[in-house]
């Protein structure tokens, strides 16, 4: 079997490699130590985050199932619960983005139907460089065809998400995708090897050499000889996990079914060690009974394997038959490879021979995690600095507002969900291109509301005040649809966590996140980490991906962005403050990455509040939050989906006129209503604490902006309609 | 009146003609597993194909779902004249199995699109447009890659001739052009139907448009038009 | 044992979406003496068969029932005897 | 003026989810000899150039460049001189 491996070769440190003797009280054979090295991988263990991880509130009363699991799972009454996490899949993408963000996207999947939930959304959340250069291009089209063709042919609608063009995702794309299932309470399973002698088995497809080493890969910066490292990138088959999936959620209705894992990262190994350290308990496999794609794999081979669309399944003694059953009814293998063991260890097998034999606890959670050194990094005191006497008032503000809105950060995003199936199931009432998608639980007058939101700029310039407006943005865009927030979950992508300037960004990010967080009332259930994003020593921004689910009582009564009648009013919740920190406004115009964002947890919490009671008092007849572009560009998205003009009339009290139109200031909530519904909004606003002010009204087939007495602005609304859809089709086509 | 929907493994709109048929029709209605043969003593009035991806649509959309064991029983239920309706991929088993003329390829731009689109109703007389009026323009979603319809010119002069052309892709006011063609298909092609009408394929989901709350409810037209044929009203 | 390699194409008259896109893509990267690009199937299908008459006439027969789609498109293929 | 036939397939070892499913439905209609079926691309590109040497050239760069990914794809090709 030729040389000895090198443990440092395998990403372990000496630290932790005498850890492992210790533990064994000998030497790891071969076998053994690949199976360290991958579990004890940062994209497995955790090992850099988990200690920050623990800041995040995690209880609530509807938390039903908080992180540690495959996914988390939140009540939302009547029996049912909402299951959702978030997760990345970066390096793959990069190197083949259709297959990349495919398997992405399958490998969530099976994260949720796991917990015995059937996937009824995806979302997902993306970054690249500037869309000039064809590579860039060449990325985001494999990108979104992948995740359409993988969530597509699944069946599951892709309802939302994002996307942001920036530079610093140029040689490191962000590729996350989020999935949502609903279960009855009742219904739910873990991931648990309980019952000592119960069968294992591995059902789907079958094993072959694809993947190796995938964990350790997503453990590493992209380098040149990343394309090298071709077994890392796999071939999805979005077919197989369509019948894997309802095979699945059959025999989770026989009752034969203890627990059941998905094979991610780190394949066998880490679906066995963490079922069974779950269950405290062990598993004795034999690698020889794994069904296979190739001939002569090794038993290193189908250890480590991440052949997509696999599951494991802890079955009850004597009932392997049903589940076999089941499975050829959908055309699958279901094989018993091993049983439960109560001595804690992961035994494995090769037919007769034990090829390897380690305790679960340390495989599993044992890697010991550390705190890193953090610093804060130079480049934010030259970047939160800025004059803004030196950035001129622009003079055409019809041509800054049409540039603005055919920035690739604002335009439409149309190009991309409409290659989403964003209808299958009849569920979905909102569709992408609302602040949050809404789908309906048919049975119910009930409706959860998504989104996934994340501002990485805001987050590079401060990382506290972005990790706040991360959560914050969220929660309001779910409360714009009429939804009250219930829980979060987070894919976190930073640098090398083991520089201080990047340990630093996640350090305040994740405290910015848990303060908002906690302000909203609305735990971390579940999550990801994603470190290593860099190349060429450039670290992507920090880009706290923040997803979340709300709830609609009443799906009769959800609100959406376009406004609805002529003569309505617009009215802003929230302070007409402007703040151009951070803006694309700066990036687009000005050139400038720059500022100091902000938020005020506390005006945030009573615009939200004071927005979610309008819509249960069914006064609003549209409402969308002020993010990107800013206020203008808000009541211009607001037209174009109306399909209606408006006229505004602004009092500048002394801003700059850039400021008061195109300012990112957040915890604002732009919304359309009948004349006499105003007092009641008013009312409202007033017993929760926050200003509303009257700034218009909805009229004619132009949007007319007015600051001071002057207009300013005065655009055709089919028009700037019809360059705001095409741009990103412009763009690529 | 009596439903079925056939389950390919790769469907995912079954769900969804269920929904519709159970609970907005209010109708009886059960699945068919392709793998058994189709019983004749089941006594459908009506079968749908639904939309999805049946094998993954590798090889081809709806190339190897044809050769399900069910298949041969649909033959046999179309040719004595039972109502037989494709959606989307249940449409493209159709033209593999050759109980409609024609074939699919990819969308012009070769991407899958999911959209609302309008179409013109262009045959009013068969069992399942029986409710709309000839010209009408209907509201509903597409959500396909291969919709690409082909046909040889000689083929499309007769399918013209007998009528065949039941949907054609237009805009709100129903004007047909190159510009309210989504994927490319011949002559704004959305749905046709087999001489004798009792066979319909069509791209566009009515599946998805037959609640009010889902936007438009236009498809259940269609479903209506079935109804009413059924019951020789 | 039998490799066949079969050759899917889009018959003439058929157009082909895929092929005017490759086209384009490779036309804007500085490929422009390209004339045409037609993008098809190719298959390569191992048969443990004897003789190669069988094997020639399975191919055929799975090309015409269900490789293969005679309303759009045509094939062609070749058959070599190889050792495992 | 030369006719290139490009075939691609999946390298070695990757799944082929379209072959692996195209091989168990053939096995299903009664062709049970199949021993593998890769599903692949065939492309047929047209290039008016005058050199052979040019022509295979010019292939392998869009091959490398646009046409496959290498981490998972490769590919061979022929190169056919071809009157208009
Ligand atoms: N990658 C994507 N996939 C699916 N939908 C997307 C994607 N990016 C954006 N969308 C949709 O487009 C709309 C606008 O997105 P965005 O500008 O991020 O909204 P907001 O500023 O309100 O968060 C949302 O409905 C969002 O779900
Ligand atoms: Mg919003």
């Amino acid at each position: 079997m030729g040389k000895k491996v090198d443990y440092r070769e395998l990403g372990l440190t000496d630290k932790e490699y005498q850890l492992i003797v210790e533990t064994l009280g000998r030497e790891p054979n071969d076998l053994e130590l690949e199976m360290y090295g991958v579990m004890w991988s940062e994209h497995c263990s955790y090992k850099n985050s988990k200690p920050m991880l623990k800041r995040f509130p995690t209880r609530g009363k509807r938390v039903i199932q908080g992180p540690g699991e495959n996914a988390g799972i939140v009540d939302i009454d009547d029996g049912q619960a909402v299951v959702m996490k978030i997760e990345s899949h970066n390096h793959p993408s990069a190197i083949e983005p259709y297959q990349g963000a495919a398997t992405g996207v399958g490998g969530i999947i099976r994260d949720i139907f796991t917990m015995g939930a059937r996937p009824i959304a995806l979302l997902d959340s993306l970054r690249f460089g500037e869309l000039k250069s064809e590579r860039v291009k060449h990325l985001f089209s494999g990108v979104v065809s992948g995740i359409a063709d993988y969530g597509n042919c699944m069946g599951i609608p892709t309802v939302g998400g994002e996307v942001y063009f920036e530079s610093c995702y140029t040689d490191n794309p962000l590729v996350n995708a989020m999935c949502v299932g609903i279960v009855n309470k009742k219904d739910i399973v873990r991931g648990k090897a309980s019952g000592v002698g119960n069968p294992v088995m591995i059902v789907g497809a079958l094993t072959g050499r694809d993947g190796i080493h995938g964990a350790s890969f997503a453990s590493e910066e992209l380098s040149e000889d990343s394309e090298e490292k071709r077994p890392a990138v796999q071939v999805g088959d979005p077919f197989m996990e369509k019948l894997l999936l309802e095979a699945c959620l059959e025999i989770l209705k026989s009752g034969c079914v203890v627990g059941i894992q998905d094979l991610g990262a780190a394949g066998l190994t880490s679906a066995s060690c963490e079922t069974a350290s779950r269950a405290g308990n062990g598993i004795e496999l034999d690698v020889s009974l794994v069904p296979r794609r190739e001939e002569g794999m090794t038993p290193r081979e189908v250890m480590l394997s991440e052949s997509q669309e696999r599951m494991l399944v802890i079955v009850k003694k004597g009932r392997e038959n049903e589940i076999e059953e089941i499975f050829r009814k959908w055309d699958l293998a279901a094989v018993t490879i091993g049983r439960v063991t109560d001595d804690g260890f992961l035994r494995v097998k090769d037919g007769d021979r034990v090829v390897a034999e380690l305790p679960v606890k340390s495989l599993a959670e044992g890697a010991p995690t550390t705190v890193n050194e953090s610093k804060q990094p130079a480049y934010i005191k030259d970047v939160q600095r800025i004059q803004y006497d030196q950035i001129p008032v622009p003079e055409d503000f019809n041509e800054v507002f049409l540039k603005l809105l055919a920035s690739e950060n604002i335009c439409s995003r149309e190009w991309i969900y409409r290659q989403y199936d964003h209808m299958v199931r009849t569920n979905t009432l909102v569709l992408p291109g609302a602040d949050a998608a809404v789908l309906r639980i048919k049975g119910t007058k009930k409706g959860i509301a998504l989104t996934t939101d994340c501002n990485g700029r805001y987050c590079y310039l401060n990382p506290l005040e972005g990790g706040r407006i991360a959560v914050a943005e969220a929660a309001r865009n779910l409360v714009c649809v009429g939804a009250e927030p219930l829980a979060a979950t987070d894919c976190l992508n930073f640098g090398n966590p083991k520089k201080p300037g990047v340990y630093w960004q996640f350090e305040n990010c994740i405290e910015g996140m848990s303060q908002a967080c906690e302000a909203l009332n609305t735990p971390v259930i579940s999550g990801n980490v994603s470190f290593y994003n860099e190349s060429k020593e450039k670290a992507v921004y920090p880009t706290p991906v923040v997803g979340m689910v709300g709830l609609i009582r009443d799906i009769n009564k959800i609100v959406t962005p376009g406004f609805k009648k002529e003569g309505d009013l617009i009215a802003v919740i929230g302070e007409n403050h402007g703040g151009l920190d951070g803006s694309e406004y700066l990036r687009v115009i000005h050139g400038r990455v720059a500022g100091n964002p902000s938020i005020d947890l506390e005006k945030e919490k009573a615009v939200q509040k004071c927005c979610l009671e309008a819509t249960k008092q069914g006064i609003l007849n549209s409402a969308h939050d002020v993010s990107e572009g800013g206020l203008l560009i808000n009541i211009a998205e607001s037209c174009i989906k109306g399909g209606v003009g408006a006229r505004i009339e602004l009092d500048s009290e002394g801003k700059r006129w850039d400021e008061v139109l195109f300012g990112e200031a957040q915890s604002r909530i732009v919304v359309s209503l009948s004349e006499h519904n105003c007092k009641l909004l008013e009312k409202i606003s007033e017993q929760v604490g926050c200003k509303v002010l009257i700034i218009g009204k909805v009229a004619g087939k132009k949007l007319i902006a007015r600051v001071d007495g002057s207009t300013l602005v005065k655009q055709d609304v089919a028009e700037i309609s019809r360059k705001w859809r095409e741009r990103i089709k412009c763009l690529m086509e | 009146m009596k439903f079925g929907v056939v389950m390919f493994p790769g469907s995912n709109c079954d769900v969804d003609c269920f929904h519709v048929i159970k609970e907005v029709l209010k109708e009886e209605v059960e699945y068919i597993w392709h793998k058994e043969p189709l019983r004749e003593s089941k006594r459908y009035d009506c079968i749908i194909l639904p939309g999805g991806f049946s094998y993954g649509d590798y090889l081809r959309p709806g190339a190897i779902a044809r050769f399900s064991n069910v298949m041969e029983g649909i033959i046999d239920f179309a040719e004595k004249g039972g109502l037989v309706l494709g959606i989307c991929n249940g449409f493209q088993v159709l033209l593999e199995a050759g109980l409609l003329p024609g074939a699919m390829k990819r969308n012009k731009n070769l991407r899958f699109i999911c959209d609302n689109v309008f179409v013109r109703v262009e045959n009013n007389t068969i069992p399942f447009t029986l409710k709309c009026k000839k010209g009408q323009v209907l509201e509903i979603p597409i959500a396909h890659g291969d919709g690409n319809y082909h046909i040889d010119k000689k083929t499309l002069k007769e399918m013209k001739e007998n009528n065949q052309i039941v949907f054609r892709y237009c805009d709100e006011k129903g004007e047909v052009s190159e510009a309210t063609n989504p994927n490319g298909s011949i002559d704004n092609i959305a749905g046709i139907c087999n001489r004798r009408g009792n066979v319909l394929g069509m791209m566009p989901h009515p599946e998805r448009c037959s609640e009010e709350i889902l936007g438009s409810a236009d498809g259940k037209l269609i479903f209506d038009s079935i109804m009413k044929y059924l019951k020789g009203e | 044992m039998f490799l066949a390699k079969v050759y899917i194409t889009y018959k003439k008259g058929v157009l082909d979406p895929q092929g005017s896109t490759v086209k384009k893509a490779l036309g804007t990267m500085g490929f422009d003496t390209i004339e045409d690009v037609r993008v098809g199937k190719y298959m390569e299908i191992m048969l443990e068969e004897k003789e190669k008459d069988v094997a020639e006439q399975k191919i055929k027969e799975m090309c015409d029932k269900v490789l293969t789609n005679p309303v759009i498109e045509e094939y062609s293929y070749d058959i070599l005897e190889v050792r495992k």
